[in-house]
């Protein structure tokens, strides 16, 4: 029976919920043997093959990188999980929203800089959107696992249901914050 | 003041208001005032003699042809001049005292505009002087309440209303006389009788006319309804906007009191009614009745859940009938002429008739009155004169942001309060906005949910947040960026909104949207794009 | 007052006059949610979580506020009220900027228990992300408005129980906000008795006691039911 | 409710308009009810609501400071922030709004730099709008310096005004 291919991005978050996803320590084993990651930071691979059975998305679309990814990830993956709390509302890189792009660069870019200040925009680094926005406003997502990060059990909790064709209810087990 | 004296100050003003050869009467309500009509009537009654009366007058109707100065000439021949400038003074005044029609611009008064209204809220506007009492008592001012006070009791009145049929003008329609027959039964020792003249719904002056045309009318309605109900004290809320209004009433009040149709006693019975006027302040939700009280009291305008209704826990807790300014003009002739003649005008459930504000795109806007079950489409191409510069029209909006929107293929429906629910709007306060082929819907609809938006008082979820939502939803779709994702999700909210929100402006606020959804569904199909495009906005 | 009987989820119960649908459900441990609500404060009935249907009412009515009458029929749970429940909830989190990771009172507070307890795993609507002003004037306590619901428990536990009086709802609409005396910072309040007990009603991290890092912030509210036994009420 | 004793009143200065502001409270008995037409005479005397006004009113009144805030901000009619020297309010009812308010507001705005409910930075010209004021058939309408003016053009209203940005 082929295995269950898996990709996984973090958009504009810690990797909080990457790291927690490897706190399932030895269930990894027996994880591996039914899943395999086609495209994540765990692995080396550097394209998002063109058909996914399970994305997960951690973190927020903050720029326009990010909004590409979540974009492909949508059209590659036939179910779309986003991971933690700024995935599913923006969390912690959300709070510039109640700021202008131009206010954030003139805080960290411009005020008390001595040398040669600039703004953070140029070729190869991507723009910021106006707003930090969470992943199901700008494609459709299948499920949510909040937290922050979601723990150990609740990610494997996610999986193994998932695996066994069942659809998982995260929030008897995990919340906002938790 | 028994009935005999109140009769002899009839005759008296009657013979003085007959005793001219020709009358002029020029319109001094507020929007033919803004065009300087009362520097008009001041020119002219400089000039006045014994054989020609000058007065100023109420609201004559036909507004858009402002400033109206109506001419009678040999107690028959009416004229009615239009657009009267002040160099038109002399000639007008001259002419009319020779009786002869001066040449200046008339307005036929066989138009239908004139022709085919039916006037018992409007019928001394523009006939007497708002200022002078004797000219209202001339009219059988103040007899219905005197008869009232000498020949019925409470219990009586209260019956004579539920004949009549009558129901809330304010927009509600709920039956007057069971509004009443509540507050009766109420056991309480201070009760108050409340004339909401906030009149919030944008495109509606038809409270504003009556107010400056006929206060006395309102005074004398608020009177035999707290004799009905047993009330001593009345308030009359009125919204700043309205400074002519506050002025007219407060003179009215004065004048009523100076004459012993209010204070203690009045007639020589034992009941006592006073009457104060409270102000708004800009704030459309206090024309809700729970918010209104809370207005009064000296509070944030903000309604609370409803029961227990204001008829039992109402002004300061104690039961309180709240009636809209229309409501209370029509108690005077319904006490007058009794319950039956009014049953007898209109459809089979609503009674009487309803006075309607044309305004927006349509040649005649103004003031009409039109009995229950006229035609809609007479109204608006017979009365209304129709769009003007030949453009089609497209749709008329009715209950302002709490009513819909009626397309052309049902104006063959006669109004009244059950058809326009059917047709998905509401009667309202009576404001009629025509709108041509050149009015976007989906604009339109954006428009009422900002209103709505800027008017909710905050303090219910629904309405607070829904109302924001509601309105991006309905920018973005206007703005042609919206997506099928959110039309669905503007239609939950507005079936979410509708039905949980605590007071009538969230529970109402959804309609605008329900009714161009349902008639013009393919101008939001148009602007929204098909291919799934994601919802970016930046 | 008189004894009535009605019909709350198909279960007759006894009631007096006096009481709401949420009194009469709460004393037959049938579960109503609640926000805004607190017992011993005067109900405000803005929230609209705890809408039931009733019949024969056109729209549901929110039992916190409406009292029963005789022979009333009320259904507390169905499809539909649960999804305006939910939507209400996801409006409250679209419309404060609810970071519940970096909060004081993360894991205590009933937003957040709503959220689940409703199993609202995420917020449909766009964040409407407001700037909303913070105020740490005071000595002990902070006020953050970007939790803020606007349940009014401070200002009706100020006015009706410390009488203070110091706390009150300022403009209007989506633009509605809590203020001190005239908008003043709060550590210049001379209303101000700074004796807390809005921070303790307080259902989310906005008004917190100053000194406490994520997750600390636990509120104790029992003291409101103490206060009004002694007083008798 | 037995009647109150009037309070003996400390005027914080000697400008007449407290007095004026004193007798409306007076002719009301001083009832905490009668804040909204105490704000409406203060709103005429001094032109706006600011802090010692609104003290002043809670003070007499005995209402909290924080209520009188409260009402202050919830309606629309009064403003808490001194009005330009000439104000021009436009009506956004719905005839106006469909005979072209909102055409009058863009041009407005782009001319002045304000946006509605701002006042230009010399303090000269606030620019608001308004609900209704019943002026329908006068449609699109606008109140300057408090006097209706009807069937307003684009161009006389900006005449009008820059007439008064001398």
């Amino acid at each position: 029976m082929s295995k269950v291919t898996v990709a996984t991005v973090w958009l504009d978050g810690c990797s909080g919920c990457h790291m927690s996803f490897l706190d399932m320590d030895e269930r990894l084993i027996e994880i591996a043997e039914k899943i395999e990651f086609v495209y994540s930071p765990f692995v080396d691979v550097k394209e998002l093959p063109e058909s996914v059975d399970l994305g997960i998305i951690e973190g927020a679309v903050s720029n326009e990188d990010d909004l590409k990814k979540a974009l492909k990830f949508r059209k590659s993956c036939k179910f779309l999980i986003s991971l933690g709390d700024c995935a599913i509302n923006g969390n912690v890189p959300a709070m510039r929203n109640k700021f202008s792009v131009r206010e954030c660069f003139d805080r960290a870019y411009h005020e008390n800089v001595t040398e040669h200040p600039i703004d953070p925009v140029g070729e190869g680094v991507p723009a910021l959107l106006e707003t930090v926005k969470p992943v199901h406003q700008v494609v459709p997502v299948d499920l949510f696992v909040q937290g922050c990060p979601p723990s150990a059990d609740t990610i494997y909790y996610v999986l193994t249901e998932l695996l066994a064709g069942r659809t998982p209810d995260p929030t008897t087990m995990t919340r906002f914050g938790a | 003041m028994n009935l005999d004296e109140l009769n002899e100050i009839k005759e008296k003003q009657k013979k003085y208001n007959q005793s001219f050869d020709s009358y002029i009467k020029v319109c001094v309500a507020a929007s033919c005032k803004s065009l300087k009509s009362d520097q008009i009537k001041d020119a002219m009654r400089e000039k006045m003699d014994e054989k020609c009366q000058v007065k100023g007058v109420g609201c004559l109707g036909l507004c858009s042809k402002g400033p109206l100065v109506s001419v009678t000439v040999d107690t028959n021949k009416q004229i009615l001049y239009e657009s009267v400038k002040a160099e038109d003074v002399e000639t007008l005044f001259n002419a009319t005292c020779k009786k002869e029609a001066a040449k200046l611009p008339q307005c036929s008064l066989d138009q239908p505009f004139f022709k085919h209204q039916q006037k018992i809220v409007l019928e001394n506007s523009g006939e007497i002087d708002p200022e002078v009492i004797e000219d209202y008592i001339e009219k059988d001012g103040y007899q219905a309440l005197l008869k009232v006070l000498n020949e019925y009791g409470p219990e009586e009145v209260v019956r004579e209303m539920m004949d009549s049929g009558l129901r809330g003008r304010g927009g509600g329609g709920y039956p007057t006389g069971l509004k009443w027959a509540t507050v009766n039964k109420a056991r309480s020792d201070l009760k108050y009788v409340i004339c909401n003249a906030d009149e919030g719904d944008p495109g509606a002056f038809m409270d504003r006319a009556v107010l400056e045309s006929d206060p006395h009318r309102i005074i004398e309605g608020m009177a035999i309804a707290a004799y009905a109900v047993g009330a001593s004290r009345g308030y009359i809320y009125v919204r700043a906007e309205y400074p002519l209004a506050i002025e007219r009433l407060k003179r009215a009040i004065r004048k009523a009191r100076s004459k012993g149709f209010l204070g203690q006693n009045i007639s020589g019975t034992s009941f006592n009614f006073e009457v104060d006027i409270r102000l708004g302040a800009g704030a459309f939700v206090c024309g809700e009745e729970t918010a209104l009280i809370a207005s009064i009291e000296g509070k944030r305008g903000q309604p609370t859940p409803r029961p227990p209704y204001p008829a039992e826990v109402g002004l300061w807790g104690k039961p309180t009938l709240i009636n809209n300014v229309e409501t209370f003009a029509n108690i005077a002739p319904i006490l007058r002429k009794g319950g039956a003649w009014y049953a007898s005008i209109g459809t089979e459930k609503s009674k009487g008739t309803k006075v309607f504000a044309l305004a927006g795109k349509i040649e005649n806007t103004g003031l009409i009155e039109v009995p229950m079950g006229f035609k809609l489409r007479d109204i608006i191409f017979d009365i209304g004169g129709g769009v003007p510069e030949g453009l089609k029209f497209k749709a008329v909006q009715t209950g302002g942001p709490s009513g819909g929107c009626i397309p052309e293929d049902l104006l063959d429906l006669h109004v009244s309060y059950e058809s326009l629910r059917e047709a998905g709007s509401i009667m309202g306060s009576g404001g009629m906005i025509i709108m041509d082929e050149t009015s976007k819907m989906v604009e339109v609809a954006r428009y009422f949910m900002e209103f709505c938006k800027s008017e909710s008082c905050g303090k219910c979820t629904p309405c607070r947040v829904g109302t924001v939502h509601m309105h991006d939803i309905l920018d973005r779709i206007a703005k042609g960026t919206g997506t099928e994702a959110d039309l669905s999700l503007l239609e939950e909210l507005c079936d979410m909104v509708g039905q949980t929100s605590l007071c009538g402006l969230g529970q109402t606020a959804p309609n605008p949207v329900l009714s161009t959804l349902k008639y013009f569904r393919h101008e939001y199909d148009n602007l929204i794009q098909k291919q799934e495009q994601p919802q970016v906005n930046q | 007052m008189s004894v009535l009987t009605l019909t709350i989820d198909g279960q007759e119960v006894g009631a007096s006059s006096d009481q709401t649908i949420l009194d009469v459900a709460k004393a037959h441990k049938i579960n109503i949610p609640t926000m805004c609500f607190l017992e011993g404060l005067t109900p405000w009935g803005g929230c609209r979580i705890c809408v039931v249907d009733v019949e024969g009412a056109p729209r549901p009515l929110s039992s916190c506020t409406t009292h029963v009458t005789e022979g009333m029929v009320v259904t507390t749970t169905t499809g539909k009220l649960e999804s305006y429940r939910k939507m209400i909830l996801e409006m409250l989190y679209a419309e404060g900027n609810h970071t519940c990771s970096v909060c004081v009172s993360n894991g205590h507070c009933e937003l957040q228990d709503k959220a689940q307890e409703m199993k609202m795993d995420h917020v449909r609507l766009p964040y409407l992300n407001q700037n909303m002003p913070m105020d740490s004037t005071h000595e002990h306590f902070g006020l953050d408005q970007d939790r803020c619901i606007l349940c009014t428990r401070c200002v009706r536990v100020c006015s009706e129980i410390e009488g203070a009086q110091t706390w009150a709802v300022a403009g209007r609409g989506v633009d509605s906000h809590i203020i001190s005396d005239l908008g003043t910072p709060w550590g210049e309040s001379d209303s101000c008795t700074s004796c807390g007990k809005c921070v303790q009603v307080c259902p989310t991290g906005s008004l917190v006691n100053k000194g406490n890092a994520v997750n600390e912030q636990i509120k104790k509210v029992n003291f409101l039911e103490h206060l009004l036994q002694m007083r008798g009420q | 409710m037995a009647k109150r004793t009037n309070p003996k009143v400390d005027f914080p200065s000697d400008d007449k308009r407290w007095k004026i502001l004193n007798a409306t409270m007076k002719r009301n008995g001083y009832e905490g009810h009668a804040l909204i037409e105490t704000l409406h005479t203060a709103q005429d005397s001094f032109g706006y609501l600011d802090g010692d006004v609104l003290a002043f009113v809670a003070k007499y009144l005995n209402v909290s400071k924080s209520k009188v805030y409260g009402v202050a901000t919830f309606y629309h009619y009064f403003n808490l922030k001194p009005p330009g020297k000439h104000t021009c309010v436009i009506c956004t009812g719905t005839a106006c709004y469909i005979k072209g308010a909102d055409q009058l507001i863009h041009d407005i705005e782009d001319k002045y730099k304000i946006n509605l409910g701002g006042t230009t930075l010399d303090g000269e010209l606030s620019v608001m709008e308004t609900r209704c004021i019943g002026a329908c058939s006068l449609a699109p309408a606008v109140v300057l310096d408090g006097e209706i003016i009807g069937n307003v053009e684009e161009n006389d209203l900006l005449k009008t005004l820059s007439g008064w940005m001398v």
